[in-house]
């Protein structure tokens, strides 16, 4: 290991003569921070599987994590899809997730405004709730102009789905439909 | 100045010139550009692995290419260039000329090998033979003089008598992926004052951005215009808005830091269909010979090795190419030498204009005295 | 697909929309395979194929007619496999009346209605039984699992969604020599006579020595020891007759012995991570978990009625348990209220009257018959067709809740959308409420994904969610939650299903829903029995009496044993390709469907190459390298008796066992709404006029016709000189679908920073267009403005002798201020017509103008449209009408196809 | 044309789409005029404009630079000719102090002193990092002439401080301290002298080889040459000051050098010349901005040339002539500077040389050092 760059045995002039490499191109001219190079994929407290959100390809990914941040996002060569290989999206995945444009408040703007406000999540679902429950009750339909049974409600519609979880779109479909809402659907359809 | 001169130009192990003693082996690229589909994906692998700033928003207008060139903050670029027969044509020809020329074979030419997953074919490639079936070279010749002589085609390759493979495209698009060439002799890395760009232990050329002072020396060196000073005309893209090593001579680090930890750079691990391959550098290069071979074999002759000469220029470089038309179409250098190669030759003409001028003063002197 | 010896890729950019999936082109090509492109525009794909050919947005059906016509006349199809596998050698109903016949129509069709009566399409029976239940109501079961199902499964033919159409019974006419007149078999050959190289010439604008390769590298790689796979994606969708494309190319699979073997079948390439799970547990209106269709007023009143509608007790395959099916989800939503006296509360299911997708909702809300809309990771107001009728739309609620990681363009329509900056709505005066939720991304949450081949991958949680950020798992719940304590107290009946819907979860040491316990809770478990609490093992295991639940039958098993085997994952290297042992998929963990038809009938391979799953004679077993899809024990020789039904009556050489007689279908005798056989129809907007049939277009597909969703005028019909151009709709590698997830990032927005068009260096010499600078493109929607990229790879196609232009236009851009890059959104120059079996708009082709420089800003840009609009002589009527006008005896015979109808 | 026995597997013509154009159709070379207009200007890009390159002479990637020009502004063009004026005072000092002429080895001193002070100024503000500026004591790289520069430069300003020291001195009152740094002065005084001008020569010399070592066509191809223009620039010009700042009747030997640099730069210049348009990228000198700067250059040092000779005895006309003797020579740093950067940004000049040189060596035969293989 060669001397701390700061001391006087450190200075690559000296180095370059007491090493092989007299043209000062390789050992005698690198810096502290070049010989302690770490990797943000070494230096990772856990490594994640994961899978890209982008296409149904369905590439692995593996999500480093230091400090509870990802700090890098890669493909996975344990893979047999994808073999490790992301296209420029799912190799862009750690920006998605780390962007700094990313909204991480409620925003509520009301009837008229001409700005977002903030509010507190613990309300704007309340306000979703009251206003999912009187939707339902104004545009209730209980039978049809030939008196059969409909029991649903026209209004509320809801579009998404296909960049979700299973298990999301279970709950959704589950609490949609126990609503009587039916105007349900998603990216398949576009 | 031999010794100096050895160590400038010529064939030579990179690493060990520069001090290390039992260094790992060569590392390298070799990009085949016949498989590369211009997703980019290299691209965005590298700028996010090494936090590269965004250098800029506008369309080119020059196909899909918006990155331009590489640079500062581009580390990576997919060059794309839209050609009709006529340019075809002619790039199988050139090709064809060099072959004639008895381009150095580098010892015996390799045997055609059978394409291998390790290696997927692309462009224009042929069916190769499958266990027997399918369309093999030996297959489509005596095809071709079966139906010639009037017969019909045995192995069905052919339509109305015109057999169905290997014509010369009407038009093609082509994709490549250019990087750093990491050459042997590296002009940038030997004219760099600070000892700011260094020669790494696997052979590649780095530059250590806590050091480098941005003479921009390094930027007129280099023979193929990759290393370039970052100026603050970047624009961050992280929160703190913050441009990282402006002001300082920015390019490929073959991910020194990955290599360091055995792992594979990130535009070669990301690459899906493997047009950018990763490895010892003499294995770069045998895959490379192997692969250009396979496209001969097959006809097409426009298929020819970039730096993988180890008596060139810049001594070969450390990341391989497969190009399929001149160089320069791609913007690359048709012969590039490092400048340095010429070095002694300047220092003497500047010593001896040196005592010219030491001469000349002296004489202006002479009988002046008062 | 790295095992096909030839792989034809149309409708799809693969190399560019599904990049890491085109290694396996790009490997099975390294092994000789050939690589065929067929798209209007030279790709990035077409760069790496072995031949592109340029093709004329929305002839596919003629390209792979005639190829079908090609195989059925010079007898290149497999013919072993056809015989047993197929319907070819089954009769068809006296009563059939081809579209050859009826100039355009099939019998059955009602021009009030612009439906089939598909009762005539059945096949012929041994003993007389009525015919089938009346087909599929618009947009029935079959539109999920038409875009739904992947791959083999639709390639199989199996169009019939939710189990769909029943067949009475498998007491089916067969002639196995293939020469009887109303044979299938024959009844193709007829229907494709007209479809030649000539035509695909004529029509496609692909020339015949071209058609003649396609043609030779297709049949010369299929048959016992080769393959072909199709690859597809939503460039056969996006079509006013999307499905049946998908149908052509499956006959044409089935022709040539390519379905259910390895590197066969067709490939569907899906857009979204879970898009295939989001269609089979469906967020879509017309189905429920597994394809169980959504009850419809008339036809499913009674829960006898919807189970009778499903699958027949005397068909063949694994339908006929679709009461065990339903049971188990009813049970797993109402558990305890569930019981089989109150048919598991069927009677909480709302009930649909017609269709109910998205575009009718959008066409409700500016009715002003919606209230409140939840937008969830997708930006309609970019991504959906007529961008500008979406927008509106959201005007018209009292309040719409976005849930996404950026500000999209659909969250803040109302300051700074097209509308606003063409005066034609002010901020002040949109009263709706926005409601903007911060989401969870994959790593910030748990769950699975279904990928395209139907693979279940669990994510795993990285970190949790910064902010507000929360997984839609917990929204949702949180706001069931919610509702249900608002309705606790409640007495009224309607708000039963809530109050008695199964809705506790346990939480995670983060106090977040469990995922898990919901995937369980998909999988099912026993209720009763010494296996009570237990997970399903199978979806055999169900049972129709209450005492199992599951709430999607078709994911039963990703719990078996009791483990999550969606976590699965042994390092490909460390297992076989097939890599079973990676994720789970559906049904029970089989890779390839229908993989019974790799073994010939008497279960020995095909061939040793094409060796995937065979009967070991003397295990008297399927074994292989994939999980059998059959009866594991089913011999080969195994003849069922005609009086029973269900996987009992599945004989030994039935492999598409979920079909009603477990044959491939070549021919559909229920389920396609608009015909039981693809016919070409011009496009919604096309320059040219259809020279097969005096009918037009799709007879059977959807318009609207509305003041706001204009078309123009087709053909030779006058006016259509105005919008002479074609255009058509693509992603780019660099940017994905509506640009929420990639116009935020600078990695991406730099690679594709600018909204551009191609267009060929002949049609920019015509309009004076200039490469780099501006051009306006304007439909009889609406106008928008594009950099010009002039580019070779788009190719002037000579049409019936007329040189026709196609204009390429990705649609990753929107008109918003928040996103890094941002430019007209290319939707917004579609209308919306749609394909009616599964409800899919038409945004592949269009028809526009394009001149040079920017588009006028403001209320002139109104004009523009206007002015194009009265030029073209374009009204509402335009190209709205069903059919077209035929001569008196035609329209006698077509009515009386439909009169025998009503006659029986 | 047959290039292989697949070249004649071809569909039939007829009937096939063409898809190559009629001329008057843009191809590659066409988009690259496209890529002139000003919309390419990225925002934030710190791109330069590609010039359209002709498509018939050969091809290029949309006409864009394959080298890069360094990042390099006239502070360099400075450098250079502050430098040369410093390198040469350093050897007239020695001269001076030889033939005892005290005048002109005190101004030579004190003009070597503050030209070299200036050199390294605007040597560090061309950094992009001016703070970093003593890394460039870190190593001695002898492949680097920017490192050797240094090294000499550093060198040469210790012995000027010296000398100049002693200078300024001499015109302190000798008392005190003075009288003991005196002692230092007058003991370091003779190695010093020699020392200065042992490494004025190499730092007049050695910023030609500065500019030759680099990629770009026009410094890299007159590598021979320039470091002829550049000591007989630099004698011209530092002879020049000296004739302004020194009473004609001392000025005798600074005259004569001024001839001789004249002379040596005009002959070299022509040489160089010569020899770029031999390779067919002589145009940055001979037309264009750079080349304006260079002809101007010319006559001035001829004008001042002629001054000197003619009437070098007469005050006025040795201050014209000095004036325009050093002009001279900043102008022909500029403009070598300018044209350099010139062959670099365009394509043409890189490909040219680059091409003709690879067909002579193959016409020769010669294939074994070629960066394009087959095999």
């Amino acid at each position: 290991m060669a001397p701390k760059d700061s001391t006087f045995l450190g200075w690559p002039v000296l180095r370059q003569l007491a090493s092989g490499d007299f043209l000062g191109r390789g050992t005698s001219v690198t810096s502290r921070k070049t010989r302690e190079v770490e990797a943000r994929t070494t230096t990772a407290d856990r490594v994640v599987q994961s899978v890209c959100p982008y296409c149904a390809v369905g590439c692995g990914q593996k999500v480093f994590v230091k400090d509870d941040k990802v700090v890098q996002i890669e493909g996975d060569p344990d893979s047999p899809v994808s073999r490790g290989r992301l296209c420029p999206k799912g190799a862009a995945s750690e920006q998605l997730v780390n962007s700094p444009s990313r909204q991480t408040h409620v925003l509520y703007r009301a009837p008229g405004a001409t700005q977002f406000q903030r509010i507190e999540l613990d309300e704007a679902i309340d306000m979703v709730a009251d206003r999912y429950l009187e939707a339902r009750a104004n545009k209730w339909q209980e039978v049809d102009d030939k008196g059969r049974r409909l029991r649903r409600t026209m209004g509320i519609a809801s579009l998404g789905g296909a960049t979700l979880d299973n298990e999301e779109n279970y709950l959704m479909k589950k609490l949609y439909t126990a609503s009587g809402a039916i105007q349900i659907e998603n990216q398949a359809r576009i | 100045m031999g010794y100096l001169s050895r160590q400038l130009s010529g064939q030579t192990e990179p690493a060990t010139d520069a001090g290390w003693q039992e260094a790992p082996r060569r590392q390298g690229f070799f990009t085949d550009t016949s498989i590369c589909i211009g997703c980019k994906a290299c691209e965005v692998a590298c700028k996010e692995w090494n936090g590269i700033p965004l250098d800029g928003l506008a369309i080119t207008g020059n196909s899909y290419d918006n990155t331009g060139d590489l640079g500062a903050s581009t580390w990576r670029h997919v060059a794309f260039v839209e050609q009709s027969q006529d340019r075809i044509e002619a790039a199988r020809e050139s090709g064809r000329a060099l072959v004639d020329l008895g381009m150095p074979s580098m010892g015996a030419p390799a045997p055609a090998p059978e394409p291998s997953i390790a290696s997927p074919a692309g462009y224009g490639t042929l069916p190769a033979p499958i266990e027997g079936h399918g369309p093999a070279l030996t297959d489509m010749l005596s095809e071709k003089a079966n139906v010639e002589a009037g017969g019909t085609g045995d192995y069905g390759l052919t339509v109305d008598g015109v057999p169905i493979v290997g014509p010369v495209p009407e038009f093609r698009w082509l994709m490549s992926s250019d990087v750093c060439k990491h050459c042997t002799h590296a002009g940038c890395l030997d004219v760099c004052p600070t000892g700011s760009l260094f020669r790494s232990e696997f052979g590649t050329v780095v530059v250590q951005d806590d050091i480098c002072n941005g003479c921009g020396y390094c930027v007129g060196a280099c023979p193929f215009g990759v290393i370039e000073r970052r100026t603050d005309s970047s624009v961050s893209v992280t929160a703190d808005s913050h441009v990282p090593n402006v002001g300082v001579a920015q390019k490929c680090t073959l991910c020194y830091d990955r290599l360091s930890h055995d792992q594979t750079p990130a535009c070669a691990q990301t690459c899906p269909t493997t047009s950018i391959k990763f490895g010892a550098h003499d294995d770069m290069v045998a895959t490379a010979r192997d692969r250009v071979t396979q496209l001969h074999e097959q006809g097409f002759t426009e298929a020819r090795l970039y730096g993988a000469n180890e008596h060139d220029g810049v001594g070969g470089t450390g990341s391989v190419f497969l190009l399929l038309d001149e160089p320069e179409v791609y913007g690359l250098p048709p012969d590039p030498v490092v400048p340095t190669a010429k070095l002694p030759e300047m220092f003497r003409a500047a010593g001896v204009a040196g005592l010219g001028l030491l001469g000349a003063v002296a004489i202006s002197f002479v009988g002046s005295r008062s | 697909m790295a095992n096909a010896d030839c792989i034809i890729i149309q409708g799809s950019n693969m190399a560019e929309c599904h990049p890491v999936g085109f290694q396996w082109v790009a490997e099975a090509k390294a092994r000789g395979a050939r690589v065929i492109h067929i798209d209007p525009r030279f790709t990035r794909t077409s760069a790496i194929a072995d031949t592109h050919a340029a093709i004329r947005a929305g002839t596919d059906v003629v390209l792979l007619g005639a190829l079908i016509n090609h195989v059925l006349a010079k007898d290149l199809y497999f013919h072993d496999y056809v015989v047993a596998y197929t319907n070819a050698a089954t009769l068809v109903s006296e009563d059939f009346v081809d579209t050859e016949d009826l100039d355009g129509v099939f019998s059955g069709y009602d021009p009030e209605t612009g439906t089939y009566d598909m009762s005539s399409w059945a096949y012929d029976e041994r003993k007389d039984g009525e015919g089938g239940t009346s087909g599929d109501d618009v947009g029935g079961p079959s539109g999920g699992h038409e875009h739904g199902a992947s791959k083999s499964a639709r390639a199989a033919g199996d169009q019939h969604g939710a189990a769909g159409p029943p067949l009475e019974h498998a007491r089916v006419i067969r002639d196995e020599t293939l020469q009887h007149p109303r044979s299938v078999f024959q009844v193709l050959k007829r229907h494709y006579a007209r479809y030649t190289p000539q035509m695909v010439e004529d029509l496609c604008g692909i020339p015949q020595w071209q058609f003649h390769q396609i043609a030779d590298a297709l049949t010369q790689n299929s048959g016992r020891d080769r393959t072909t796979c199709f690859a597809y994606a939503l460039g056969w969708t996006q079509h006013s007759l999307g499905a049946q494309f998908i149908r052509t190319a499956a006959i044409l699979q089935l022709l040539m012995g390519n379905m259910g073997r390895p590197g066969g079948g067709i490939m569907a390439l899906r857009g979204h991570a879970s898009i295939q799970g989001s269609t089979d547990i469906p967020t879509l209106f017309n189905i429920l978990p597994g394809y169980l269709p959504m009850p419809m007023v008339g036809k499913h009143d009674t829960y006898e009625e919807y189970l009778a509608s499903i699958s027949s007790p005397l068909q063949k395959g694994f339908w006929t348990e679709a009461p065990s099916y339903t049971a188990s989800l009813l049970k797993a939503w109402f558990g305890d209220a569930a019981t089989p006296d109150n048919n598991f509360c069927y009677d909480y299911l709302p009930r649909l009257t017609g269709a109910h997708g998205t575009y009718q909702s959008v066409m409700a809300m500016l009715d002003d018959e919606v209230e409140g809309y939840f937008v969830i990771g997708q930006n309609p107001a970019v991504g959906s067709a007529h961008g500008k009728m979406q927008r509106l739309a959201m005007t018209h609620l009292k309040w719409v809740v976005v849930r996404d990681f950026q500000l999209i363009e659909s969250a803040t329509f109302w300051k700074d959308s097209p509308e606003i900056a063409s005066g034609e709505l002010k901020t002040e005066d949109i009263d709706t409420e926005v409601f903007f939720f911060p989401a969870a991304n994959h790593v910030e949450k748990s769950g699975t994904f279904t990928q395209t081949q139907r693979m279940l991958q669990w994510h795993h949680q990285a970190v949790q969610p910064p902010g507000d950020a929360q997984s839609e798992l917990e929204f949702f719940h949180e706001l069931g939650v919610r509702i249900r304590e608002r309705l606790k107290d409640s007495t009224d009946e309607r708000d039963r299903p809530l109050l008695d819907m199964t809705w506790d979860y346990p939480k995670d040491e983060h106090g977040e829903t469990d995922a898990e316990a919901v995937l369980a809770e998909i999988n099912g478990y026993h209720l009763t029995g010494d296996k009570a609490g237990q997970l399903l093992d199978k979806f055999a295991d169900m049972k129709p009496d209450g005492s199992t639940t599951g709430g999607c039958w078709i994911y039963t098993g990703v719990f078996a044993g009791g483990v999550n085997k969606s976590k699965n994952r042994m390092p490909g290297h460390e297992q076989d390709e097939t890599a079973l042992d990676w994720g789970w998929a559906w049904p029970m963990n089989r890779r390839v469907l229908y993989n019974r038809a790799s073994a010939d009938p008497e279960g020995r391979p095909w061939s040793e190459r094409k060796k995937y799953v065979w009967w070991d004679a003397d295990a008297k077993k399927w074994v292989g390298k994939d999980v059998p899809d059959f009866p594991v024990d089913r011999d080969p020789a195994f003849r069922p008796d005609a009086d029973i039904g269900g996987p009992a009556a599945i004989a030994g050489d039935d492999p598409f066992i979920m079909q009603a007689d477990g044959k491939g279908w070549l021919f559909a005798p229920k389920g396609m709404v608009d015909g039981p056989m693809p016919s070409h129809y011009e496009a919604q907007e096309s320059p040219v006029d259809n020279p097969l049939y005096s009918q037009q277009r799709n007879p059977g597909r959807l318009v609207y016709p509305r003041k706001d969703n204009l078309w123009s005028p087709s053909g030779d019909e006058p006016g259509a000189g105005v919008y002479p151009f074609v255009f058509t709709t693509y992603r780019l590698t660099e940017h994905h679908t509506a640009g929420g997830m990639s116009r935020w990032l600078p990695y991406l927005s730099e690679l594709q920073p600018e909204m551009f068009c191609e267009v060929s260096p002949e049609l920019a010499e015509q309009q004076g267009l200039v490469n780099g600078e501006w051009a306006t493109i304007v439909s009889a929607r609406s106008a928008i403005e594009a950099r010009v990229l002039v580019t070779e790879r788009m190719t002037p196609l000579t049409i019936m002798g007329n040189t026709v232009h196609q204009i390429g236009l990705p649609y990753h851009w929107g008109v918003g201020r928040d996103a890094v890059v941002e430019g007209d959104g290319a939707n917004d120059l579609l209308g919306i017509a749609l394909d009616p079996n599964v409800q899919i708009q038409e945004s592949k082709v269009g028809s526009c103008d394009i001149r040079p420089g920017r588009r006028p800003r403001g209320e002139e840009l109104l004009r523009l449209v206007e002015e194009y609009q009265s030029r073209s002589g374009t009204t509402v009527e335009t190209g709205s009408q069903r059919v077209d006008d035929v001569s008196s005896q035609i329209r006698e015979r077509r009515a009386a196809t439909l009169e025998t109808e009503g006659d029986r | 044309m047959t290039t292989s026995p697949f070249d004649s597997y071809r569909p039939p013509e007829e009937g096939r789409r063409k898809r190559r154009r009629d001329s008057g159709i843009r191809r590659a070379g066409d988009l690259a005029k496209g890529a002139q207009r000003s919309w390419l200007s990225r925002d934030g890009g710190g791109r330069r404009e590609a010039p359209a390159v002709p498509d018939a002479e050969f091809s290029s990637y949309y006409g864009q630079a394959i080298v890069k020009p360094v990042p390099w502004d006239h502070k360099i063009s400075a450098y250079l000719f502050v430098g040369g004026i410093a390198g040469t005072s350093g050897i007239i000092q020695a001269g001076a102090a030889a033939t005892g002429n005290a005048v002109l080895q005190r101004n030579a001193r004190l003009t070597a002193m503050t030209t070299v002070a200036l050199s390294g100024a605007a040597l560090v503000a061309d950094l992009g990092r001016p703070e970093r500026f003593l890394n460039m004591m870190r190593t001695v790289k002898l492949t680097s002439p920017m490192s050797v520069g240094t090294w000499i430069l550093t060198a040469y300003a210790g012995f000027a401080s010296v000398t100049t020291g002693a200078e300024v001195l001499r015109l302190l009152p000798a008392r005190g301290p003075v009288t003991a740094l005196t002692r230092v002065t007058d003991a370091l005084g003779t190695p010093s002298t020699i020392g200065q001008a042992a490494f004025g020569a190499p730092l007049a010399a050695y910023t030609a080889v500065l500019l030759a070592d680099t990629a770009h066509p026009v410094w890299h191809e007159s590598r021979r040459e320039l470091p002829f223009v550049f000591v007989g620039s630099a004698a011209l010009a530092s002879a020049g000051v000296q004739m302004v700042l020194t009473p004609t009747a001392l000025a005798g030997p600074v005259r004569r050098l001024a001839l001789a640099g004249v002379a040596t730069e005009l002959a070299a210049m022509h040489q160089l010349e010569e020899h770029l348009s031999d390779l067919g990228i002589d145009e940055p000198v001979t037309t264009g901005q750079g080349a304006g700067k260079l002809r101007l250059a010319k006559g001035l040092a001829i004008a001042g040339g002629v001054g000197t000779l003619l009437s070098g005895r007469s005050r006025l006309v040795a201050i014209a002539s000095g004036v325009a003797l050093a002009t001279a020579s900043a102008l022909t740093r500029m403009g070598i500077v300018e044209a350099g950067i010139e062959s670099a940004k365009d394509p043409k000049y890189t490909v040219r040389v680059q091409k003709d040189r690879l067909e002579k060596r193959r016409q020769q035969g010669n294939t074994e050092d070629s960066v394009v293989t087959v095999r």
